[in-house]
């Protein structure tokens, strides 16, 4: 393993350390008075009835899909991004190829409307 | 440093718990939870290959990287499958998706 | 003993520590470990403390946008209003909601911080002073900031409220949808420089790459705007719509947390467009005196800072239709046009070609492409005018 | 050495809390712990792939597999409940054949691989990977192809999956 990683780690728990010192300390200073209203779920004037289940758009979830195929391609381009200044024209060309393929899908999803917002 | 064989392992005992995530599930969505795990130990496997036999050889990685895609086309087609005959029967569970049975 | 260099003074100090560890007759693998406990702790500092600066900053500026003052009462120009307000948010109480998930509630704002703060660790100060510079720089910042966007899923869901769920839903779809555009924006930098070292990135740019690729440096501010989740892309926290987004059952310091995770997250993403667009620490004698190359990136961060800030309080909130129609129609496939045609232009310009050449070439294709795609805009524009008049009269 | 044997207890730990993490995984019965609970486990993953000197997949697993994957799973966990908590047994009556082919199979699968000489390790790993991956990744005599492929396929992933979410007009 090398160095660089270390320090990553090292750097990472610390972060999550500090961002824990503000809530250890405000659970040690301020006050708690619990109280059977205050632990209410926050609504618009009643109360909640049962579980929070929503029937949220199926957009969403649309999105997310598109975005995972669009993410896996854009990963592959990246060590082709850092080879590029060694690459010959045609080996660019292949790269520019996989990003027109990766077009074609986004004019897909277009046209067949998965992108509006309904 | 740490044995080739340890990370095998490790990977094997990840694959060994995706699997039974497959066999013994209920919902289908968790079977695909399984499966991407199952996916993923084959990854640690092909990477640990690729670093105990011949590091400057890139066929490990470049192998490793088209099974993520593998994966997440696999992940987007699975999860698409199980919203969709979610919106027609109204249930995720694997056994009560028994059309095919007939 | 190492010397000291003022124009390297924390890079000195650094090899001082490590000397006088060894001095106490430590292995020399668990002084550079302490090495970097010691150097991640100031770093961390750093960041962490920002915030109180850049708050007072924030309000002081928007108050005098909209023709207020801004804090005045506590200290001299309201300095101290952001340590007020963090006494405040720490003397408050603390509730978690009866039907909460109790542990997802308290790890979401915990992993937001680490995810924003994260970031940092491959930020290069000067060209001697960086947390770590891997080979993987650029994209390890994506990868902790896709973290931040989970934890946001999180705190949404086990809050056990229609609306945090809500908002969580809908801050998730904006947050993966624009990191589209800004991953192939980061991308462009990669390509011409070769590596995704965040110090070779500094180092390549002898012409800053917003010459080269001044609408990717436009996409990535946009699309980061949209990840920080500010205005005009702050619709996860619309009042009017879903009262204030995933957040809304998070009190006292753990709201605190969120907002403290947002402001970094503001400050970081100017950082790294000053790294990546800008020439980070580059500016005259850098190289001769790093402790110079800290100065100009942080006056770099923050004039970006700053115009981020600018953008905030002067456009209004978009919609969520035409926030979405925004990235997917408009974005991405602008960002995948840069992406092409910087990466045929930028070979098609012959081999012995100086860098300044090279820079003007791909700025003059830029331009080209700013062209096509306002013609483009104008003409849609246009097409949409005249169908709202058709629907008008037939209406 | 003792740099070895630090090398060798991060190791044991991550892999360790990461089988823990896997286990929690399939016998969890709520659903989105199961699937916070695959994110710590991807997480594990990405420090045993930095453990093995792939930076760049372990920062790939962590953009692809928790920032977009596991997220995907969340969302499709839930738009398919109708409550919060789910309810009932979540494993089916054959759960102990899942048992004793997954025990089968660790034992199988193990017990061959401590019984095979193993190479050690060759020296460190020289020159920048990913360099060397992007260039293997256009090259027409390496994986060019599979490069090609794997876009294609990823299209008709996304092609096939939009038609199978995206509602239809009539099911409105």
């Amino acid at each position: 393993m090398s160095s660089e990683w270390i320090f990553v780690g090292i750097f990472l728990i610390l972060a999550i350390i500090f961002a824990i010192i503000p809530l250890v300390l405000s659970r040690v200073v301020a006050p708690r008075k619990p109280h059977e209203l205050k632990h209410q779920t926050y609504e618009c004037g009643m109360e909640t009835v049962g579980d929070t289940w929503i029937q949220f758009k199926a957009q969403y979830y649309i999105f997310s899909l598109v975005f995972v195929i669009f993410d896996v391609e854009i990963v592959f381009l990246f060590p082709w991004a850092v080879a590029y200044k060694q690459l010959p024209f045609f080996a660019v060309v292949e790269g520019v190829l996989f990003i027109l393929i990766l077009a074609g899908g986004l004019v897909y999803v277009w046209r067949k409307g998965a992108l509006d917002w309904v | 440093m740490v044995p080739l064989s340890w990370y095998l392992t490790f990977a094997a005992a990840l694959f060994a718990l995706g699997l039974y995530a497959v066999l013994a599930r209920k919902n289908a969505v968790a079977i695909l939870m399984g499966v991407e795990i199952m996916l993923n130990a084959v990854i640690v496997n092909l990477v640990a290959f690729w670093r105990y036999g011949n590091p400057s050889d890139i066929a490990g990685q470049a192998f490793a990287v088209i099974v993520f895609a593998v994966a997440a086309a696999e992940a987007a087609v699975g999860l698409a499958l199980i919203i969709s005959i979610y919106r027609r029967r109204e249930t995720v569970m694997a056994e009560q998706i028994d059309l095919m049975k007939w | 003993m190492p010397e000291l260099k003022i124009g390297d003074l924390l890079v000195s100090l650094y090899d001082i520590l490590g000397w006088s560890l060894s001095l106490l007759g430590l292995h020399s693998s668990a002084v550079s470990v302490l090495q970097k406990i010691v150097s991640g702790f100031v770093l961390a500092n750093f960041v962490m403390l920002t915030p109180i600066f850049t708050i007072w900053v924030e309000r002081k500026v928007a108050g005098r946008f909209q023709d207020r003052l801004g804090p005045n009462r506590v200290g001299p120009f309201g300095l101290f209003q952001s340590f007020a307000d963090i006494v405040k948010l720490v003397i408050k109480e603390d509730i978690t909601p009866a039907g909460a998930d109790k542990v997802v509630f308290n790890i979401g704002p915990v992993l937001a911080v680490m995810s924003v703060v994260g970031i940092w660790a491959v930020i290069p100060f000067a060209s001697t002073m960086v947390g770590t510079d891997m080979n993987v720089g650029i994209l390890y910042s994506v990868a902790v900031g896709a973290i931040g966007t989970l934890a946001i899923m999180m705190g949404g869901w086990a809050s056990n409220n229609k609306y945090a769920l809500l908002g969580a839903f809908r801050t998730v779809s904006q947050l993966v949808s624009y990191e589209v555009p800004m991953i192939i924006a980061l991308l462009v930098p990669t390509m011409l420089a070769g590596s995704m070292r965040m110090n070779a990135i500094v180092a390549e740019q002898q012409v800053w790459f917003v010459v080269a690729a001044p609408l990717a440096m436009l996409i990535f501010l946009i699309s980061s705007i949209a990840e920080v989740g500010r205005a005009p892309f702050d619709l996860l926290e619309a009042e009017s719509e879903i009262v204030a987004g995933f957040h809304v059952e998070y009190t006292g310091m753990k709201f605190g947390v969120w907002m403290l995770a947002e402001f970094v997250h503001a400050f970081t993403i100017s950082a790294l467009a000053a790294v990546v667009f800008f020439g980070g620490w580059r500016g005259p004698l850098a190289e001769q005196y790093p402790l110079l190359g800290v100065v100009y990136f942080l006056i770099k961060t923050y004039i970006i800072y700053l115009f981020l800030l600018w953008i905030r309080v002067t456009l209004p909130r978009v919609r969520i239709d035409q926030m979405n129609n925004l990235n997917w129609k408009f974005l991405v496939p602008l960002s995948l046009a840069v992406l092409v045609v910087t990466a045929l232009v930028d070979k098609a310009v012959p081999v012995g070609a100086s860098l300044g050449v090279r820079s003007l070439v791909l700025f003059l294709a830029n331009v080209a492409l700013i062209l096509v795609s306002i013609s483009l805009l104008a003409g849609f524009s246009r097409k949409l005018q005249a169908s709202e008049n058709i629907s008008v009269d037939s209406g | 050495m003792e740099a070895v044997s630090a090398a060798q207890i991060i190791f044991i730990v991550v892999a360790l809390l990461t089988v823990a993490t896997t286990f929690l995984v399939v016998t969890v019965r709520n659903l989105i712990h199961a699937a916070l609970w695959l994110v710590a486990t991807l997480f594990g993953i990405a420090v045993i792939f930095v453990l093995l000197d792939a930076g760049f997949m372990a920062t790939v697993q962590i953009v692809l597999y928790i920032g977009a994957i596991a997220i995907l799973i969340v969302f499709a966990v839930m738009l398919t409940r109708r409550v919060m908590q789910d309810v009932g047994p979540q494993s089916n009556e054959n759960w102990w054949l899942g048992t004793i082919v997954a025990a089968v199979f660790f034992a199988a699968i193990s017990t061959l691989l401590w019984s095979i000489r193993w190479p050690a390790l060759p020296g460190a790993v020289v020159g920048d990977t990913v360099l060397a991956l992007g260039r293997s990744l256009v090259d027409p005599n390496q994986y060019v192809i599979p490069f090609e492929v794997a876009s294609v396929m990823l299209i008709i992933a996304l092609i096939g999956s939009i038609t199978l979410a995206l509602p239809g007009k009539q099911s409105e």
